[in-house]
């Protein structure tokens, strides 16, 4: 038999002023099943909730309705109340009469009205309320992390440092990202590299942190606390505890490609290491590139190598692992050149890009830190940055602002200005962004210090002329045309998820946002958790961030991370689909649309994993025959709340 | 004078999205219609045809499902299987002559106080020169 | 290419050599003309085997009985059932193994091809007759031979083919094991003309049209039980709707839902037809069945086929082709209309 | 309970066909009903506007039973108000009201059907919902001069293509007049209100009548072996058979056979709540029938009739067997209408035929 209690929350006025509160219980009371029905001032304060809990004890409630506020506030109060007076938490339900009535309307008659319904809507609902247990899982206390950029990297460390086993996996032959390619860092323009090898070190020595480059993640299953991943080893071709970095192969390869490190400035050979520290410390050959892994083709690095580190016999791997949570750092790649044609990026060799900028910057850059013009290496006596190029352009390119490139153009400006004192340095920008610690006074350090000209407008074209760039642009300031003849032209290239990151996506199940980049399960509220519970977001694969953001986040990452691992066992919530064998015929539609493969087909019937079920329900309005349902929102609930809507 | 036809209307909102954005128009205190009232539920995906054709019979003027807008699914997918099963439900209560007003979906995300708004004050609005749904509903 | 003989040879020897439980056909009825299913255990019964103009049944419905039969049975014989079908029956069947109801390896198809023509409507028929009774009627290319009392009568075939068959673009089975006649595709220039009929009337005359036909509905569930896609062991709309279990409580069971009354009103006739209809979409073949079984002559096909059309057209949907095909209300594309949406 | 049964004074009458328009339209203290043919050639008693040129032998697809014994009987209406804690449940008889009724061209089979359906609400528990109908309705039977269908068999389950029993007048078809025979004080009455159109009958008329009696019992070509006790003997021993599942086989377990038949009468109580606070609602009778699988649910879920062959064979022992047991009658009349319109062409005469023979 159900006794149920109603419980109707004035919350100050705030319900109570357009909701009349003792009709409510009073038209509660009467409804069949309700044995208790009364209003309070605060139902969430302590003297509401003992109403609650001794209501439960002295009426033995079975059931507990509180009209009050929306459920996403004090559900759990609520539940939790009602579990100190013994009743289960899922016996407790909520109806909001607060934002979806008191606070929308005005007239009190039709909102008390309205509220009425709104209860007893909840009321039917619990009264098909069952008795539910959380369901718990074990935990697997070691995490992945993917993407060994300088947000992978500080999510190790982090997880390491905590306690935790970490497997790291980097697509490419070393970690570092792409902040090993830079040369100074806004806004103190310390060297990049001087301060993130250390960290790299670190991580390559952690004892706890296993290292797996060139490695990509092939499959995901399983679900938060119990992951199963499957993990590609590349063939390297070089055993790196065998090769003594004597750096003879790469001598003897005839093979010339261009360098992914200096993004194509200059050539490496087919058998490589990508940068001086380079980590892990070792050759790779680029099978790709290598005219083949046969003798008679070359073998010409096999035979020079005296430590025999070469085998071409090396086969990719598969490495399973199981871990508990995940950490996604895939970081970013810049706006593809063939988008930018107007600017003749990619056509003229003296058009480069941000990072580009950065190796010729860099003192183990191409040119060791001189800037020259790729094209005929001298030094470019006027150089124009390009601010926004692909970025905030809903129409051509994306609508997003890339946010680093305003600080980044600055340092480039500025670093150029002290290598070629007697250059003059042009930046055309939509409008400066710096906010940030000390961003807004480096700007000013560029444009007062060092004598960059900044231009408030958009360039409309780049072309060659005379051995020069014509850079043609308007400034919006003074509205006239600007021409100027430049002999170096830097885009600061629209920030792009890095390629691979959609397809990776999927294998973990994870939502992108329309520019494609991962979204976060909350925008303001929860930065670093993704939609799929147990998998976290760090870096420029969420959105466009500079370095201490993606720092941070990454820690924070590593925090949430921790919080999962440092559990005995995962709880997670019982209100799951629930197979009905009687009516399940099979057919297995439950199981096609069930966005977490929570359900597969045994003997012909459904069978729900209640742990990767996440109570969506979809299954439950796609079968034909009512026979999976969600518990605790069944057809018959919903049938029932429907009613009660209507006034039956 | 006789008192103005105050159509009842059932909404279906999905819990992430649509339910979150009539939570935003209540804390933004944005005022509409009395006339709807919501049933929570998890997803869009989750709003069997059942539901409408139930909600009609019992006597609703109108109904909603909304849900949240494409690829902002807090399940993913949930709503893309809405949006395939309520055009069904939609054009064939079209083919049986039911007012096309009658039913209706909408995306309204959590941040969509004003949207979710909106939507109700056209649904009633065009609900009232209707009249009362007696179709399809048990002992008009 | 194969006949109908041919067919009935290979039936004889499946019986024979015992590779067939038994087989699902088309024999003469009561009334000495009209078909009806037939179900042949013996090779010498194998000569009540019919195929002509008047086998309208979808016999794919009776493998929904084997099914529940062997179910209920200690140890049921695992030999597959023979079954005959023309091409609508045979997406039914590609439906069923579609929806993993019947597995490939337990039927034994025998297919039948329409070849451009079809079977007859005994609505137009017996118009055409004005009371006559027939005694046979045959397929003569493109005309229909009717024996009455009175001698012999010639139609053009579409003066008597059910509307479905003239709709039908693949009157041919899909799926066989043995197939009698041509795979003969017709060109149509209007598939779903009937339903654009009814679609071109204004909304308050379609509400007219259907609240007359469906207010005649005496809930009979003629339709429901005749179809082989209704194979649900309870019908959501049923009263006895709720899983009876071990767990469930005697309070359940009081309280347990009634989606529509029993009562034949017309509120309770349309949700059904309407659950019914939605149940069906991307899963009505157009065998016609639910609309010929019933006796108040409902036009219930068109219910269904205007979710055909619907699914044709907007989703690039067919039913009954490929039993690979992710059913239509459990997939979707990224880029289905929205465009009703708010 | 019975109807009240003619007076014997009365004297059987000629009506010409051009007067039976004229007769209807004089009925106006009635609601008349006669048969109509759709567009499909199916025929269905309508309450008709303009009457009708003549009768014709006509199968309406449901039978006369359905304006008797509807499909849906609301039997009471409640509710509950509720004042403080006193709690108040109101509950109303509603009983069929409305005027008098005449239905024309009744088939004497599904007049005879009425007359049986008459024993089952009308025996020692009287119903009083199916009784106030009924005796609010007038059956005008048209004798048949030649089976309407291929399937009629009536003679064969003691009816009668000119049977009275039922009838309240019987028609028989001379050519351009009818012999109208009186059977009971109702009838009397529809004859008194247009007595003026009323012939006596010619001295040879009764001889014409007799002569197209005889004429329809020749024409009679089906019919279903033994007499009702043999039959009913015959079922005895067949419980368990296999025949029900040979004979169920392509069965598909609709209500057509059931609900269409004239004198099947099952029927099912439910509680239709429309609002349950405050309560209201009302209790309903539907026709339920033994072929839809529910029918014998329990509700701990076991089904003593699992199969369509078990349901099968309810419905042939109910009609011949349990209901002769019962009621010396047989539950069927012949009308045809179960064997015409199965989807799948079951024929129970010739179930029975096979009956027969397993008993022989």
């Amino acid at each position: 038999m159900k006794r149920t209690g109603v419980f109707v929350c004035h919350c100050g006025i705030n319900i109570a002023g357009t909701v009349d509160v003792k009709k409510v219980a009073q038209e509660l009371i009467k409804h069949p099943g309700v044995v208790h029905a009364e209003d309070y001032v605060y139902m969430c304060s302590d003297p509401g909730q003992n109403l609650i809990v001794q209501a439960i004890k002295e009426k033995k409630l079975s059931n507990v309705v509180v009209a009050c506020c929306s459920p996403t506030l004090h559900e759990t109060t609520f539940r939790k109340a009602s579990g100190l007076a013994g009743l289960n938490a899922y016996r407790c339900e909520i109806a909001n009469i607060r934002e979806q009535c008191s606070w929308v309307h005005k007239e009190k008659d039709k909102a008390t009205q309205k509220a009425i319904k709104i209860t007893k809507s909840a009321v039917e609902k619990v009264h098909r309320n069952e008795s539910l247990e959380a369901v718990s899982v074990p935990v697997t206390r070691k995490a992945l992390v993917i993407g060994g950029g300088i947000a992978g990297i500080q999510a190790s460390l982090d997880l390491a440092n905590s306690g935790f086993d970490v497997i790291l996996v980097e697509k490419s032959p070393s970690i570092g990202g792409h902040m090993i390619q830079l040369s100074e860092t806004f806004p103190t323009l310390d060297c990049s590299q001087c301060i993130l090898t250390p960290k790299m070190v670190e991580a390559s020595k952690h004892p706890k942190i296993r290292l797996m480059t060139y490695c990509e993640v092939q499959d995901v299953s399983g679900y938060v606390g119990n992951f199963k991943v499957k993990i590609l080893k590349k063939p390297t071709y070089v055993d790196p505890d065998k090769c003594n970095l004597c750096d003879e192969c790469t001598k003897v390869c005839p093979i010339v490609v261009p360098s992914e490190f200096e993004l194509g400035l200059t050539g490496r050979r087919a058998i490589y290491i990508p940068f001086p520290q380079a980590i892990p410390a070792s050759y790779t050959l680029d099978i790709n590139a290598c005219p083949g892994l046969l003798p008679i083709a070359c073998g010409k690095c096999a035979d020079v190598c005296e430590a025999k580190a070469i085998d071409y016999d090396m086969k990719p791997q598969i490495i399973e692992e199981e871990v508990g949570a995940i950490i996604v750092a895939t970081g970013y790649d810049l706006y593809d050149k063939e988008n930018m044609a107007e600017y003749g990026y990619g056509k003229y060799p003296d058009v480069l890009d941000g990072l580009q900028f950065e190796r010729l910057c860099s003192a183990s850059g191409p040119t060791r830190g001189q800037i020259l013009r790729p094209s005929d290496h001298k030094e470019p006596k006027e150089v124009v940055f390009i601010q926004c190029s692909g970025s905030r352009d809903p129409e051509n390119h994306c609508a997003y602002c890339s946010k680093i490139c305003c600080m980044y153009t600055a340092k480039h400006a500025m670093l150029y200005k002290h290598h070629v004192h007697d250059g003059q340095a042009y930046v055309f920008y939509i409008d400066i962004r710096s906010g940030g610690k000390g961003y807004e006074e480096f700007v000013q350090r560029a444009i007062e210090e060092d004598g960059v000209v900044y231009l408030r407008g958009k360039v409309s074209k780049v072309f060659e002329d005379k051995g020069k760039l014509k850079v043609w642009g308007v400034d919006t300031l003074t509205g006239k045309h600007i021409e100027i003849a430049a002999d170096m032209v830097v885009l600061a290239q629209a920030m792009r998820p890095a390629k691979g990151a959609q397809e990776l996506a999927k294998k973990l199940k994870l939502a992108l946002d329309k520019d494609g980049f991962l979204a976060e399960a909350h925008p303001k509220l929860r930065p670093v958790e993704s939609v799929t519970s147990g998998v976290f977001l760090a870096g420029a694969a969420q959105a466009p961030k500079d370095i201490p953001e993606a720092v941070a986040q990454a820690s924070g990452a590593a925090a949430k991370a921790v919080a999962v691992l440092s559990q005995e066992r995962l709880y997670h919530s019982p209100t799951v689909a629930k197979v009905i064998p009687t009516l399940c015929t099979g057919c297995g539609m439950c199981v096609q649309v069930c966005p977490y493969d929570a359900i597969a087909l045994k003997d012909d019937k459904a069978e729900v994993n209640e742990v990767l079920c996440e109570g969506c329900g979809t299954c439950s309005a796609t079968c034909l025959r009512a026979a999976i349902q969600v518990k605790n929102l069944t057809l018959s609930q919903v049938h029932d709340m429907i009613s009660a809507c209507l006034g039956g | 004078m006789a008192e103005e036809f105050e159509p009842k209307i059932v909404a279906f909102l999905c819990k992430w999205c649509s339910s979150a954005g009539s939570d935003m128009a209540g804390v933004s205190r944005m005022e509409y219609p009395p006339n709807v009232i919501p049933i929570q539920v998890m997803c869009s995906g989750s709003v069997s045809p059942l539901y409408i054709f139930t909600a009609f019979n019992k006597g609703a003027d109108g109904v909603l499902v909304s849900g949240c807008h494409p690829g902002d699914c807090h399940y993913i997918k949930g709503n893309y299987y809405a949006r395939r099963r309520i055009y069904f439900v939609k054009k064939l209560l079209e083919f049986i002559g039911l007012e096309p007003e009658r039913f209706q979906m909408s995306w309204v995300s959590a941040a969509e106080g004003t949207k979710y708004t909106q939507v109700i004050k056209d649904f009633v609005k065009e609900l009232k020169p209707l009249g009362p749904q007696a179709k399809l509903r048990r002992n008009p | 290419m194969a006949n109908f003989e041919d067919l009935k040879e290979e039936a004889r020897k499946l019986l024979r050599e015992g590779k067939i439980k038994y087989l699902i056909g088309y024999g003469t009825g009561g009334n000495g003309w009209q078909a009806i299913p037939v179900f042949i255990k013996t090779p010498e019964d194998v000569e009540k085997l019919v195929w002509d103009p008047t086998c309208v049944h979808n016999l794919a419905r009776f493998l929904v009985d084997e099914k529940r039969r062997k179910a209920r049975q200690k140890q049921p014989d695992k030999r597959p059932v023979g079954v005959v079908v023309k091409g609508c029956d045979s997406r039914a069947i590609v439906v069923l193994l579609q929806e993993k109801f019947i597995d490939r390896q337990d039927i034994y198809v025998l297919g039948v091809s329409c070849e451009k023509a079809g079977v007859i409507d005994d609505h137009k028929l017996a118009r055409k007759l004005g009371g006559k009774k027939p005694k046979k009627i045959e397929l003569a290319a493109d005309r229909f031979l009717i024996t009455t009392a009175d001698g012999k009568v010639e139609f053009p075939v579409e003066e008597l083919l059910a509307e479905r068959c003239l709709e039908c673009q693949a009157n041919f089975p899909v799926l066989y094991d043995i197939l009698a006649g041509e795979k003969t595709r017709k060109a149509v220039d209007k598939p779903f003309g009937s339903v654009e009929k009814i679609e071109a009337l204004g909304q308050e005359e379609r509400w007219r049209f259907w609240k007359e036909q469906l207010d005649k509905c005496i809930r009979c569930y003629a339709c429901r039980s005749v179809c082989p896609m209704c194979y649900c062991d309870e019908c959501v709309v049923d009263s006895i709707n709720l899983a009876v279990t071990a767990d469930t409580t005697a309070e359940e069971k009081a309280h347990k839902v009634k989606w529509i009354q029993r009562s034949a009103e017309s509120s309770e006739n349309f949700v059904y037809h309407l659950v019914r209809a939605i149940h069906l979409a991307g899963r009505c073949i157009d065998c016609g069945e639910c609309e010929r079984a019933c006796p108040l002559d409902i036009p219930l096909r068109f219910l269904n086929k205007k979710l055909e059309k619907e699914a044709k057209e907007l989703f690039g949907y067919e039913v009954g082709f490929d039993p690979a095909q992710p059913p239509l209300i459990s997939s979707f594309k990224d880029d289905d209309p929205g465009d009703f949406i708010r | 309970m019975t109807l009240e049964i003619s007076s014997g004074k009365m004297m059987d009458k000629i009506l010409e066909k051009k007067s039976l328009p004229l007769w209807m339209e004089k009925l106006n203290a009635w609601t008349v009903y006669a048969p109509r043919k759709d567009e499909n050639e199916r025929w269905n008693y309508e309450i008709i506007d303009h009457a009708p040129a003549s009768l014709e032998l006509a199968v309406t697809t449901l039978p006369a039973k359905a304006l008797i014994f509807p499909q849906r009987e609301v039997f009471l209406e409640f509710s509950k108000t509720i004042e403080g804690n006193r709690e108040t449940l109101e509950v109303r008889e509603v009983l069929p009201n409305g005027k008098p009724f005449v239905i024309f061209g009744v088939r004497p089979c599904d007049a005879r059907a009425i007359w049986l359906l008459d024993r089952v609400f009308g025996g020692d528990f009287t119903d009083p919902y199916y009784w106030k109908r009924r005796s609010q309705a007038s059956l005008i039977g048209l004798a048949c001069h030649t089976p309407p269908w291929e399937n009629c068999f009536c003679l064969s389950v003691e009816g009668s293509p000119h049977g009275e029993e039922g009838l309240d007048i019987l028609l028989t078809d001379l050519g351009d007049s009818y012999y109208v025979k009186t059977l009971s004080t109702n009838g009397e009455k529809l004859v008194q209100a247009a007595r003026e159109l009323f012939k006596e009958p010619q001295p040879d008329d009764k001889k014409k009548v007799q002569a197209r009696h005889a004429e329809a019992r020749k024409k009679l070509v089906r019919g279903v072996k033994g007499t009702k006790k043999e039959r009913a003997a015959a079922l005895q021993g067949l419980f368990d058979s296999s025949l029900w599942d040979e004979e169920s086989m392509s069965c598909i377990q609709c209500g057509i056979c059931t609900y269409l038949c004239p004198s099947c009468h099952c029927f099912d109580i439910n509680d239709e709540v429309d609002s349950i606070s405050p309560l209201r609602g009302k209790r309903v009778r539907t026709w339920d029938n033994c072929q839809f699988p529910d029918f014998t649910m329990h509700s701990s879920g076991h089904n003593p009739r699992p199969d369509k062959a078990s349901r099968l064979r309810q419905r042939v022992l109910h009609k011949f067997r349990y209901f002769v047991e019962n009621f010396d009658q047989v539950m069927c009349t012949g009308c045809g209408r179960c064997i015409s319109l199965c989807p799948v062409g079951i024929d129970i005469i010739k179930v029975l035929d096979k009956v027969s023979n397993h008993g022989a």
